[in-house]
């Protein structure tokens, strides 16, 4: 992959200026377009140490919605980045792309891991140089440290077991070894599968490795954290398909099938019981980041064809709803400068356009027709069915139930109820940088909803990609499974139609019995005068009450986290070894790091 | 889990009243009757009335005031004073100490309690000249 | 300002009481972090209004202190200034104030129980406890003249002798309330629901009940004997048998329980009164002719009763004139829906609130008399 | 096209005239419970009139507006994706176009309009109701959709018309063929059409007023009506999933007015519940019902 290297490259040495960042990454977005125009096979293999192994780029059909979904997503984000970043973080952001356009293009371990650990430090760096936290030294020791030792054990045990299947196989190429590991039935492969879906499970934050996202995701750039989200986390999806799919479309695997789709269900209910006790907007997000990943993996992990697509649809949609919200809150952090459901509130009519795009952000992310979110868990649900996971249903509705609450709180601490610490005579709309990219993501979002035909043809291109039989695609309006379909542009349509009526039937009303628009302090209230300064703003209490639901209770009252950090200090003195080697300046401990691990991993590979 | 199969069964058993008649009256159809002691508007015996004023002395509300009768026909012999009480309902708590007090009994409590007027002023009231109970064309539905 | 917690307001009008109070209440979420009591919707200044009447007329207005049960103030009222001055009351006379007692403490059984019934939003128990009361107040209505304010327990004795066939129908009254009783625990008092909602919650704990200086049910609930009937028999309850319920839950079901087992009892005293009411017509002691005649000695006399809700005591000074010096009103919901509430209701939450309220018995105006 | 908009607008008229006239039977009938006489037969058309009639309305801005319009949006959209009558062309509306998971989705949509329009007006009791409705939500829909999926994995197919044309006799009834899962729904239909035990959303005493305290006139009269709508939408999908569906319209009056007698005496029997322990319930009993259900099937695949 040319175009990787490249803005490797032009990143590293040569950005300064923000339009670079734009033109390279509409460059590599544009050259990743032309692939699908014209299949082009660039597969580019470079010798290392002749006659020992080569370390091959190939890009697969899945690599390439991959990679397709990071470039629009970096292209997005680096346009509402606009002029806030030093030229440190650019040139970290584009190693960053680099380092995932390796690892998407991979073909053997040695860049596999590479590209792996490359994405891995230039994020920690990203995230902890350039924090937003209020406190970064404070805050991000933690987080940082958290996220390295888990990155750390992931990377050890991708890396062992990398070597391992080298070891069996003799063979650098990533196509060989998941051809052993399916190869091999019973414990043998299960163990090396295990330890390395625990790798990619951490990299898509599932249970028990969610962790290190909220405080990641908190903590990080606001529009890094939109990129983490809609692009970063979804490398542990790629690397699970490239490692596992056909292992769990396998009949003899049909346990570990389930036991990945409970995992998913797990993980979506912790995460979303834990979003609605959140009472800052980006840790809520990020939470729901987590919830949305596991419904993904809980598809995959039902295998069938209805179930990848609705695990694909999910994804993307997840991609541009993360997006969408991010950039808003991004934005409102911007104009406000505050970050809490407790210190937000009322902004609705100064900051429609934020409302709108919140808005249809929710609805997407809680999954209502007529928006895109719904579809992709109609497929998840439909394949449940059809495949008679009936309790995984059940465990996944449950969250995405409860993902109701938190989408609710987001809106109505934001933007409804009374304003608090901001005053909304002095708010103003997000600026421009912010609204361009959500009002595509915005017409996007819609787009998909009245056409959730259009995301089935790429998706059956890697359907049959991965040797699976395609979905039926009758229309760009619906979506059709064999228990069921539904039309995306009826419902749209239908919905459109009757609101239309009523809201010309209230209107008409309207000339009878005219709307008196009271003062929002003018409410009902027990007979009593409210005044500007009672506190009447139920940020912070909405969703307090959910943790009295008894299973809710259980997962909030208990901490992961803690339990890790317990365990971590514990460790303290090998980790804090380990913490020695990054010596405060990112690139020479990133550049160190690299090469101690390329020495690692060649001492490794010529014992074995 | 303990199900309370007793306890369900006997919230359910109350809704056998569904198919009872109700216990209430069908009221505007249906009058109650007032009980014979009920302490209801004030009637004046005028033939009786004496215009002593203790009533007026009594009363803790001071709602009844000694006025003179619109004729002098509703006047009797004995009336030495040549007033008589009048009532203002605004005020008045329904104790009965004045019918208690009254040494002719004259002052009595009816059983009529239902009057409804518009007219804030038709609540001040002269017992025995008029009747209140019975202004039924002002009463509203 | 950042804002953790909302502050709204509970009541004034509502469902949970009798009468009008509100209670501002501090959220968090549902869970309430601070209660603060807001009274004086209903102040008349009774106190001030009694000082200035001549005793037989403030007795008409004493009755108005409590809305739900104004017998227990006519009857201190009465028994103050018959102690002041001296007067025997005929017996007849008594055995008619206990049965009025004891009619008006089933009546506010019976209204307790439409709220505790509506405050968890069953609706058929307020209507059916309600329906009922009114046959109580039909009772009243034929004995006093009035349905609520009865103003019939004057110093001295009482107004009215008893109508024809009076006892008749109340042992009638009182049989059919009795072939009720079962249908309202099944109704409510043993309804899985209710019984979910209200155990455990709203909980007084013996210590607290002291120290507070709760009294009546809320404090037989908590595992105390105490009754003003037994403990200081006044009028005829010495001559009756009755026992006094206790629970020793202290929570919202135990004082249900405990108000449940009272409405038996005082059907079981109304049958003894039946019984054993007198058959001579004396009903009044020797009075004074004029109003304005009334002299109070001087002196002071505290009297007490046991009203529905607990100990309901009057403190009255005489001065020799015929208007009352002092009298100091104590009812027991200044006790349990002011300072008790405020403590009990921190860390409940919301969906409570009215259910805790009403299972104290909360009564505002005599709070604010 | 034309047939099928005759033909939504029958479907609007025919809910809104069952609705009324089964909520009059209902506060009759809850009247007769309270030993009182009740209202007459069409006391809610005259308070929905009397609604509509008012000179104005308090309003707080557009969002508020358009909260009552999506409420009632959501009602008759999905209204439109529920087959009222099988073997008939007649009142079916869009269903051929979506299918049982889009209808549970959609009924959520309305709501959130609800929601928002709650949320701008800025009572804080209104948000509180709408809080302990969402929570409550997680307590229904988690055994309705157990009991659903029961239905779609056994009939094999996620259309609601396929589902009701499949119970072609009286032991084909889902009710009797999956009794297991009709038992559960029971269960969340109680909660969904708002009946004691778990109506906490909108208890005036509780909490002031629930989630409608700041509406009044014309949208509280569309929110009144909506509601009935909702409600006969519920029941008409009842009917069609689990009592054979029905041929005519009288028939689906019969049916669902067993549902809606169902209903009524649970509601009036019981107290209702605080939030958490009402979804505590419905993940208690009916869950364990449902899994025991579900195991039972594939125990013996």
């Amino acid at each position: 992959m040319v175009s990787a290297l490249a803005v490797f490259f032009l990143g590293t040495h040569k950005i300064i200026r923000e339009l670079l960042s734009i033109v390279s990454l509409a460059l590599l977005t544009g050259l990743l377009l032309m692939r699908i125009v014209s299949p082009v096979s660039d597969d580019f293999t470079w010798q290392y140490m002749p006659g020992f192994f080569t370390l091959s780029f190939s890009l697969s059909s899945f690599g390439l919605l991959f990679a397709l979904i990071a470039a629009i997503s970096g292209l997005l984000k680096s346009f509402a980045s606009w002029g806030i970043n030093s030229k440190g973080y650019h040139a970290l952001f584009h190693l960053m792309m680099g380092g995932l356009m390796i690892l998407l293009s991979a073909g053997d371990y040695i860049s596999f891991f590479l590209g792996w650990e490359i994405m891995t430090w230039s994020s920690f760096m990203l995230f902890n140089n350039f924090s937003s936290a209020d406190d970064p030294i404070e805050k991000s020791q933690d987080t940082g440290f958290l996220f390295i030792t888990l990155s750390l054990i992931s990377a050890l045990l991708m890396l062992g077991v990398l070597f391992f299947l080298y070891n069996r196989t003799g063979s650098m190429n990533i196509a060989d070894g998941v051809a052993w590991l399916h190869g091999v039935k019973g414990l043998p492969s299960w163990i090396p599968g295990l330890l390395l879906m625990s790798a990619f499970f951490l990299k898509s934050g599932l249970l028990p490795f969610h962790v290190w996202v909220p405080g990641t995701y908190r903590e990080a750039p606001h529009t890094f954290t939109a990129f983490l989200s809609a692009a970063l986390s979804k490398v542990g999806i790629y690397a699970f398909i490239l490692f596992f799919l056909p292992f769990s479309l396998n009949e003899g695997s049909g346990q570990i099938s389930y036991l990945i789709a409970w995992i998913g269900a797990i993980t979506a209910t912790v995460a979303t019981f834990k979003a609605i006790e959140q009472n800052d907007m980006k840790g809520l997000l990020a939470y729901s980041s987590i919830g949305q990943m596991a419904y993904v993996f809980t598809a995959m992990a039902v295998g069938s064809s209805l179930a990848m697509g609705g695990a694909l649809f999910q994804m993307v949609n997840h991609s541009l709803i993360k997006l969408l919200l991010f950039f808003i809150v991004a934005g409102i952090i911007e104009r406000t400068g505050k970050t809490r459901f407790d210190q937000l509130g009322g902004l609705i009519y100064k900051m429609p356009f934020s409302f709108i795009g919140v808005l249809v952000g929710i609805i997407a992310l809680a999954g209502m027709p007529p928006l895109s979110g719904f579809y992709g868990k109609w497929m998840i649900y439909t394949s449940l069915i059809e495949k008679g996971w009936l309790l995984v249903l059940t465990g996944i509705v449950l969250p995405s139930t409860a993902a109701f609450i938190y989408c609710y709180k987001l809106i109505y601490g934001i933007f409804l109820g009374h304003p608090t610490e901001v005053n909304p005579e002095e708010a103003k709309e997000i600026s421009p940088r912010y609204r361009v990219p959500s009002g595509l993501l915005m017409a996007s979002i819609v787009l998909l909803g009245l056409f959730p035909g259009l995301i089935l043809k790429p998706v059956n291109v890697l359907l049959s990609d991965l040797g699976m039989e395609t979905l039926a695609l009758t229309s760009q309006g619906s979506l059709n499974a064999a228990s069921g379909s539904v039309s995306g542009f009826m419902v749209m349509n239908v919905f459109g139609g009757v609101f239309a009526v009523i809201l010309i039937l209230l209107s008409l009303f309207g000339k009878k019995a005219p709307t008196r628009n009271l003062h929002r302090l003018d409410i009902a209230y027990a007979g009593e005068l409210p005044t500007e300064q009672t506190p009447l703003h139920y940020g912070r209490g909405l969703g307090h009450e959910v943790k009295r639901v008894a299973i809710a209770g259980a997962i909030v009252k208990r901490s992961l986290t803690e339990k890790y950090m317990k365990i971590g200090n514990q460790l303290g003195g090998i980790l804090e070894h380990v913490r020695g080697f990054y010596p405060g300046n990112g690139q020479v401990s990133l550049i160190m790091t690299m090469v101690g691990a390329a020495a690692v991993a060649l001492l490794i590979g010529l014992k074995g | 889990m303990k199900i309370d199969i007793k306890g369900i069964w006997g919230a359910l058993s109350s809704l056998k009243y569904l198919f009872q008649p109700p216990g209430t009256l069908r009221y505007p159809d249906v009058k109650k009757e007032a009980a014979d002691g009920y302490r209801g508007f004030h009637d004046n015996d005028l033939s009786k009335c004496i215009g002593c004023g203790m009533c007026e002395d009594i009363c803790m509300n001071l709602a009844i005031d000694m006025v003179k009768p619109k004729s002098e026909a509703y006047l009797n012999a004995k009336n030495g004073s040549g007033l008589i009480p009048r009532l203002d309902y605004g005020r008045c708590c329904w104790c009965s100490l004045c019918t208690d007090v009254c040494p002719v009994n004259s002052l009595k409590l009816t059983k009529n309690y239902v009057y409804v007027s518009e007219d804030m002023n038709r609540f001040i009231y002269t017992p025995g000249e008029e009747k209140l109970g019975k202004r039924e064309k002002e009463t509203v539905k | 300002m950042a804002q953790d917690i909302i502050t709204i307001f509970h009541g004034p009008q509502h469902p949970g009481i009798t009468g009008n109070m509100s209670v501002e209440l501090d959220l968090l979420g549902e869970t309430i972090k601070r209660a603060e009591t807001h009274v004086g919707y209903l102040h008349r200044g009774f106190e001030k209004m009694i000082e200035r009447r001549t005793v037989l007329q403030a007795f008409t207005i004493v009755c108005r202190i409590c809305v739900p049960e104004p017998d227990p103030n006519e009857e201190n009222f009465a028994r103050g200034v018959e102690e002041l001055m001296g007067l025997e009351v005929p017996e007849k006379a008594k055995w008619l104030r206990t049965m009025v007692l004891e009619m008006a403490r089933l009546q506010a059984q019976m209204l307790w129980f439409a709220g505790q019934g509506g405050s968890l939003g069953h609706y058929i128990s307020p209507q059916w406890a309600v329906a009922d009361r009114d046959l109580i107040l039909d009772l009243f209505e034929e004995l006093t003249g009035g349905r609520v304010y009865h103003m019939y327990i004057t110093p001295g004795g009482v107004r009215r002798d008893l109508p024809e066939g009076f006892l008749g129908r109340l042992g009638h009254f009182l049989d059919y309330l009795e072939s009720r009783l079962p249908e309202y625990d099944n109704m409510l008092l043993r309804n899985p629901v209710f019984l979910e909602r209200a155990r455990g919650v709203g909980i007084i704990d013996p210590a607290t009940a002291r120290e507070y200086g709760v009294v009546g049910p809320n404090l037989r609930a908590c595992g105390f004997m105490n009754d003003i009937r037994k403990d200081e028999p006044y009028e005829m309850y010495g001559e009756v048998d009755f026992i006094v319920p206790t629970e020793t839950s202290g929570d919202v079901y135990g004082r249900a329980m405990v108000r449940r087992a009272e409405i038996e009892q005082s059907i079981s005293i109304l049958r003894q009164i039946i019984r054993r009411m007198p058959a001579e017509k004396e009903i009044m002691a020797v009075l004074p002719k004029n109003h304005r005649k009334w002299e109070v000695p001087k002196g002071d006399t505290l009297v007490k009763t046991e009203s529905a809700r607990g100990e309901y005591s009057y403190y009255m000074v005489g001065d020799g004139t015929d208007k009352l010096r002092r009298v100091q009103v104590k009812g027991p919901s200044a006790v349990h829906a002011i300072t008790l509430l405020e403590e009990m209701l921190v860390d409940s939450q919301l969906s409570d609130v009215a259910m805790i309220m009403n299972s104290l018995g909360t009564n505002p105006p005599e709070i604010e008399r | 096209m034309l047939f099928t908009i005759f033909n939504s607008l029958l479907a609007v008229l025919l809910t809104y005239s069952m609705g009324m006239l089964y909520y009059g039977f209902y506060r009759i009938g809850n009247a007769r419970i309270h030993r009182r006489v009740g209202p007459p037969l069409w006391q809610n058309v005259i308070d929905n009139i009397k609604l509509f009639a008012k000179r104005e309305a308090p309003g707080h801005g557009i969002m508020f507006h358009l909260g009552p319009v999506i409420m009632t949006a959501g009602t008759i959209t999905s209204m439109l994706f529920v087959p009222f009558l099988k073997d008939s062309a007649w009142l079916q509306g869009f269903s051929s176009y979506g299918n049982l998971i889009l209808l549970i989705y959609l009924m959520v949509v309305g709501p959130l309009g609800n929601a928002l329009a709650v949320g701008v007006s800025g009572v804080p009791f209104g948000v509180m109701g709408v809080t302990r409705g969402l929570t409550r939500l997680i307590g229904l829909e988690v055994p309705f959709f157990l009991s659903v999926a029961l239905l779609m994995s056994g009939s094999g197919t996620i259309s609601i018309s396929e589902i009701m044309m499949a119970q072609d006799s009286f032991s084909n009834w889902n009710m009797m063929a999956h009794p297991a899962a009709f038992i559960v729904s029971l269960f969340s239909f109680v909660g969904m059409m708002g009946a004691s035990p778990f109506d906490v959303v909108g208890a005036p005493v509780e909490v002031y007023s629930g989630p409608q305290a700041e509406f009044g006139g014309k949208y509280l009269g569309f929110l009144a009506a909506q509601r009935v709508m909702f409600s006969m939408v519920k029941l008409i999908l009842w009917v069609d999933l689990f009592l054979g569906g029905a041929t005519n319209v009288f028939i689906l009056m019969a049916k669902s007015f067993a549902l809606f007698f169902f209903y009524f005496i649970v509601g009036a029997a019981f107290p209702r519940f605080k939030t958490e322990q009402a979804v505590d319930f419905m993940l208690k009993l009916p869950l364990i019902i449902g899994i025991g259900a579900v195991l039972v099937r594939f125990w013996s695949l």
